[in-house]
């Protein structure tokens, strides 16, 4: 019975590459994408793969890429890591050595990340991911030739830069709002890995900004009673409440924040204007809200509108993380720029090439690394008033840290 | 000073979701032995029915009363089907709840997917007395778990039925001689624990969305109010249940807010620790008939 | 010689309720006792207090000279007095010779030399080899005491307490239990009874101690002792 | 129970190692599968599934032989991981020096965690153990720089076994059965020694235990130490495995999760935590299985197990196939007294 199987099975293979050739000059090339598409995280992961996968058809569209005289079209491989580390090592491990991808998107979980690139950096798999928490692994001489991360990019500004334009948005947007200029500040944050990290460089960039800042008040992630933290930052009597940074919590936060009239005005960090108007939210009070890196409900980024009416086409969820497709969806281009710029796959090469090219996306018309692998663009920051209008705008990033 | 008072106003709103698990936990675990880990689930279940009761257009207070009949229905089919197999033995029933936690939660996450769900307050009139906002939804919870714990209070301690419950609690063969019978009773017991835990729910989602994994966490409270207030002793649950909601009010307003889940569990582990049977004396779970 | 067991004013309350007075009683070496009383007279507490599962209110027990008191019910086993309980007790879920086995390994230092060297050799002696594969949860109640007593014997024990060894056995498994417990003294094993079945105590006792109301009103010969009136008029009420 | 009947006739030890032989089979075609060239996912997931596995093997010297149930596993297994990354972040400590560094921390803090939980006893204990797993969750995610706060630890040290790098995925799974084959055999070793025995006399009757010389309460808490021993060692490969570890890994439903796995493989048997560890943790994520529909049926068949195979699936095959082979049909009733955990009052 065995050898009849083995006989059967090496037929068919001899077909399969018999057939193969018919297609010679269409070669494939796999890009692999990691997120969690069931599990707790799950409203970051269904944008990853689905802004990863309107770019794949978009330069399949346009005929694919033409690397060293060979055209040849993108193909994404998605796996689910189910918000679960060893599912996600599991994926990893069969992208780079089994599927043998030219790249990896992802994941949105921070640790994942981490895990992640202690396999795809050893087999100089390209990485890009949108987590500002990989700062704390990019040095100077982690990602030199021969560096453990020379292959690993950060999609995301860095986190000063991200910050700074944050808190520079929302105080120019809300002081018309309220009327006069805001001095007093207080910063309600989840209590977990990104929140923590976040909270330090947000902190900083609202004190770079003037901004007297009494007090950071973080809750256990799972929270959804917020009534005691509310009343604690009511009783600092701030003009703005700074929420960070998970977009579910914070809406279970803010009716509860307007009930008690916890502050004069609030900042949504996370939450789409989309999502202000699909689920009708008011306040009696400005609101300020920002995206990762561009808000799909409005924007005054112009080809922001043209891109997510293709992302929503292609048949992806509203949800509050829609934007941060877009941290993953302009360096799939970007980096099919850089493979036909260097006119080859190989790694050390690819590299290169991304770190000379300025790059012409949706997010801006300049994208470019800086020397530690990270790319600098600005971030878009709007405002509801207590009317209901919405205004927004892109703000640009401060040029260095904030002292201190 | 309104602080304060905003404050205590805040944790009498947390202990009351948090002593209406309790209850139903003190009453299930205390009187009939059955460690239902579940009761999270429950809750869930009661806010997931009010959900889709409100979605499909039907008034809160109906879609409440559908909820606690459809939750303590669930606890009727579930007690005949799977807990009267696990009354000699407690630790499988246990082991059954766990099951059922897994059960439950992506039970709700197959048909109506993993994310938030919430409906519109059912009263959204905010009074401000002094600088303290006093939201009517939250006076609605105190209210409705104040009448409640009222009613089962008088219901174990006064009435017939009560002291009979109770009688087969100290001794199962005993109080079955004396003619009591005990299989109702628990069964009784498990229903109306159930139905609190629907009606819970039905408060918890008027007040916050929930997930389907919210019953989770919320469980876990419920089992330390119940611990700490002592089994099958309500008076305890509604003490344990003020204490904590208190702290935990006090904690994340002026203590480290991050620690605010700590206090429960730390609490309940020294109570268990010093006095076994609770701050207020209770059962340890009847007396195995072995 | 001194008593293998010596047990001076020993007292216990629960609350307000006496259950033991001060008692005084001894148990001399290769003697087989009879603890005799009414239901209520204290001789389970007598028991419990002795084998260590409450711990006494007043008194001393003295074990061949060493005080035992208030020990926990473990080190009492070790120091070498062995006992079985009013349930016949096993461990239902495992093999009967598995749970000899288990009796066996948890043998204090200063036990004395062993009459039964393997457990099959124990199962032999109360008749149980022909079920040592079985479970113990499946034997017959009979049975249950047999191993019950193997397993107090199994921790070669120089003094065995025994509290209504022959409770729901019939006539033809009492006289089997009473045939073994007789041999014990002949493999320097003191046995103390506790029971209210007057007529396994004359089979079995040579010797009488009566409770009553948890104090000791009578303690001699069997045979002086059912004459006593004290004794008639509190236990019997009438005659023998 | 079909673990009874090895020990009831394990007499002498031949009968003894027989029971092991199963076991050592399957273990060594487990060995074998590299040869069929699997891909770098099955490996992966397997070598996930293996180190889950060696906790189970202290969760059923735990739960299966001492009756004790504990929701507080994972921490256990946490504690053994974070050891290994402090030790390897603060002391430079490599893998195998931090295996039995990691083991006592976690034996210890199983102590820490056992003896109040013990003293309380009854329900209230499993609850205890749930607890201890939250608080140390949240220590975890409050405790700074020193423990990586909410981030966790990363562990950049490689693995190197005689020189040998063991970052390829083949020899790391080599390694992680050997591990599973060592506490399959310490796991077995422990059931059939007297100290086994003692823990099964503790879990069928505490008092009649006590009477016979047991000190019940050390005991308990020596079960519980030795079950942190396995879970330590499982924590050091888990984290020199994923490269990065965080306090969500280990709180309380991980704790469910090992839980569940042991006791529908069969927590008595020497193959139950292999059996568990496979069917739980390894099948539905190689099958590509439904996260959510493998969920409802894990839930499903742990009741069913609970409710009609107190052995668990696996011992439930098994005597289905002993009672077939042997002609007799095993008397139901018989079993059903033998359940995993008899409340003792």
């Amino acid at each position: 019975m065995k050898t009849v199987l083995k006989m059967g099975a090496s037929a068919a293979l001899c077909l399969g590459v018999l057939a193969h050739p018919a297609f010679a000059e269409d070669n494939i090339v796999k890009i692999g994408v990691v997120a969690a598409e069931s599990g707790s995280f799950v409203s970051a992961g269904h944008t990853l793969p689905a802004g990863v996968g309107l770019a794949v058809k978009q330069i399949n569209d346009a005929g694919g890429i033409n690397v060293g005289g060979k055209n040849y079209k993108l193909e994404m491989v998605k796996r689910d890591d189910r918000t679960d580390i060893a599912t996600a090592i599991a994926a990893t491990q069969e992208l780079v050595r089994d599927v043998k991808v030219q790249a990896i998107f992802g994941s949105e979980t921070h640790d994942f990340t981490l895990a992640m690139a202690k396999i795809t950096q050893p087999a100089k798999i390209i990485h890009f991911a949108g987590n500002s928490t990989l700062a704390k692994i990019l040095t100077p001489d982690s990602v030199k030739p021969g560096g453990e991360d020379h292959y690993l990019f950060q999609s995301e500004p860095q986190e000063f830069q991200r910050s700074g334009s944050t808190a520079r948005g929302v105080l120019t947007l809300l002081e018309p709002l309220l009327g006069y200029k805001p001095k007093k500040s207080v910063m309600i944050v989840g209590n977990d890995a990104t929140g923590q990290f976040l909270s330090s460089y947000y902190f900083k960039a609202l004190k770079a900004e003037g901004q007297d800042v009494p007090d950071i008040i973080f809750y256990p992630p799972d929270t959804t009673d917020f009534s005691p933290f509310l009343t604690r930052a009511k009783s600092l009597n701030p003009d703005i409440i700074h929420f960070w940074y998970n977009g579910d919590s914070t809406l279970t936060a803010l009716p509860q924040a307007l009930e008690l009239g916890a502050a004069k005005s609030y900042f949504l960090f996370g939450v789409d204007p989309g999502i202000w108007k699909e689920k009708q939210l008011s306040a009696d009070v400005p609101v300020a809200m920002s995206c990762v890196p561009v808000c799909w409900g409005e924007s005054s980024n112009p080809k922001a509108k043209a891109y997510f009416d293709a992302y929503f086409a292609a048949g992806a969820p509203h949800g509050v993380t829609s934007s941060v497709s877009l941290l993953y969806h302009d360096y799939v281009h970007f980096l099919a720029e850089a493979w036909e710029k260097a006119g080859s796959f190989d790694p050390d090469k690819t590299v290169e090439a991304l770190l000379t090219l300025h790059h012409q996306g949706v997010v801006s018309d300049d994208l470019t690394f800086n020397p530690t692998h990270q790319v600098t663009h600005a971030t878009e920051v709007c405002a509801a008033a207590p009317g209901g209008a919405i205004s927004c705008s892109m703000q640009q990033p401060p040029a260095e840290a904030p002292k201190s | 000073m309104d602080i304060f008072i905003q404050q205590i106003l805040n944790g009498l709103s947390i202990a009351s979701v948090i002593t209406l698990i309790a209850i139903g936990v003190t009453l299930i675990f205390g009187l009939t032995g059955i460690i239902n880990f579940a009761h999270g689930e429950f809750l869930m279940i009661g806010g997931i029915v009010t959900w889709l009761a409100v979605s499909a257009g039907l008034g809160f207070p109906l879609a409440v009363v559908l909820a606690i009949l459809a939750v303590g229905l669930m606890g009727y089919i579930l007690e005949r089907g799977l807990f009267r197999f696990t009354l000699e033995r407690p630790t499988n029933g246990f082991i059954v709840s766990l099951g059922l936690i897994v059960v439950l939660q992506h039970v709700v996450v197959l048909f109506w997917n993993p994310n938030q769900k919430s409906i519109p307050r059912p009263l959204t009139t905010v009074w401000e007395v002094g600088g303290v906002r006093i939201a009517s939804v939250r006076v609605m919870v105190i209210a409705i778990t104040i009448a409640v714990v009222a009613l089962s209070f008088r219901m174990i301690t006064a009435s017939r039925y009560g002291r009979a419950l109770r009688a087969s609690v100290e001794d199962r063969d005993t109080a079955a001689l004396m003619g009591i019978p005990v299989r109702r009773y628990i069964t009784g017991v498990f229903v109306l624990g159930s139905a609190l835990a629907g009606l819970g729910g039905a408060l918890l989602i008027a007040l916050f969305p929930i997930t389907p994994f919210t019953g989770g966490t919320m469980v876990m409270k419920g089992f330390a109010v119940a611990l700490i207030g002592g089994l099958g002793n309500i008076y305890g649950a509604v003490a344990a249940g003020l204490i904590l909601g208190i702290v935990e009010g006090f904690s994340a307003g002026y203590g480290f807010s991050q620690w605010t889940d700590a206090y429960s569990f730390a609490l309940m582990i020294l109570v268990l620790i010093v006095r076994p049977h609770g701050l207020f004396g209770g059962t340890s779970g009847p007396r195995m008939a072995s | 010689m001194s008593p293998i067991l010596a047990i001076n004013g020993l007292s216990k309350q629960f609350g307000g309720v006496t259950a033991l007075a001060g008692v005084d009683l001894a148990i001399e070496e290769g003697e087989i006792l009879g603890v005799v009383g009414p239901n209520g007279s204290g001789k389970t507490t007598l028991f419990n207090v002795v084998t260590g599962v409450h711990r006494p209110s007043g008194g001393t027990v003295l074990f061949r000279g060493q005080d035992i008191t208030g020990l926990k019910p473990h080190a009492i086993s070790r120091a070498g007095i062995g006992y079985t309980f009013q349930q016949a007790m096993a461990f239902a879920g495992l093999g009967v010779l598995e749970n000899v086995r288990i009796a066996g390994e948890h043998v204090g230092t200063d036990s004395t030399a062993n009459p039964w060297p393997t457990p099959q050799a124990l199962l032999d002696f109360v008749g149980l080899s022909a079920v040592a594969n079985e479970k113990a949860g499946v034997l017959p109640f009979g049975s249950l005491r047999l191993l019950g007593l193997a397993l107090a014997l199994a921790t070669r024990p120089s003094l065995l307490l025994l509290d209504e060894p022959a409770a729901g056995l019939n006539d033809r498994e009492t006289t089997a239990l009473v045939g073994l417990v007789r041999q014990l003294p002949g493999h320097g094993i003191s046995v103390c009874v506790i029971d209210h079945d007057m007529k396994l105590m004359q089979m079995l006792c040579r010797r009488l101690a009566v409770l009553d109301f948890g104090s000791k009103i009578s303690d001699g010969p069997t045979e002086a002792v059912l004459a006593d009136p004290k004794v008639l008029e509190v236990y019997l009420g009438g005659d023998l | 129970m079909t673990e009874g009947l090895h020990q009831d006739r394990a007499g002498c030890g031949l009968k003894a190692l027989r029971s092991l032989l199963p076991v050592l089979v399957i273990l060594a075609l487990i060995a074998l599968v590299p040869l069929f060239s699997p891909s770098n996912r099955f490996l992966s997931l397997a070598i996930s599934a293996g180190i889950n596995v060696i906790a189970l093997y202290g969760l059923s010297v735990l739960f299966g032989q001492t009756g004790i149930l504990s929701m507080g596993h994972a921490a256990l297994v946490g504690v053994g991981a974070y050891a290994a990354a402090i030790l390897a972040r603060d002391f430079g400590v490599g893998f195998w020096a931090a295996l039995p560094a990691a083991a006592l921390a976690s034996a210890a803090f199983a102590m820490i965690v056992g003896i109040p939980s013990l003293r309380v006893g009854g329900h209230h204990f499993v609850i205890m153990t749930f607890a201890f797993g939250q608080l140390l969750a949240i220590v975890l995610t409050n405790g700074g720089d020193y423990t990586g706060a909410a981030t966790g630890l990363d562990l950049a040290g490689p693995v190197t076994l005689f020189g040998a790098d063991m970052s390829d995925l083949t020899r790391y799974y080599l390694m992680v059965v050997a591990f599973v084959t060592t506490a399959a055999v310490a796991s077995w070793a422990i059931i059939n020694s007297s100290y086994g025995r003692t823990l099964r006399a503790i879990r069928e009757n505490e008092k009649l235990a006590a009477s016979l010389g047991i000190n019940v309460g050390r005991h308990k808490i020596g079960a519980f130490v030795v079950s942190g021993i396995f879970a330590g060692i499982s924590g050091v490969l888990l984290a020199y495995f994923l490269g990065h570890i965080s306090p969500s890994q280990f709180s309380s439903f991980p704790s469910i999760y090992l839980a569940l796995m042991v006791m529908i493989g069969g927590a008595r048997l020497i193959e139950g935590p292999l059996a568990g560890g496979i069917l739980v943790a390894f099948l539905p994520e190689v099958l590509n299985l439904d996260p959510v529909q493998s969920r409802i049926v894990y839930g499903v068949c742990l009741i069913a197990v609970i409710m009609l195979l107190p052995d668990g699936l696996i011992g439930g095959v098994v005597r289905a196939l002993r009672a077939a082979l042997s002609g007799k049909p095993k008397p139901e009733t018989q079993q059903r007294n033998a359940t995993p955990s008899e409340a003792r009052r």
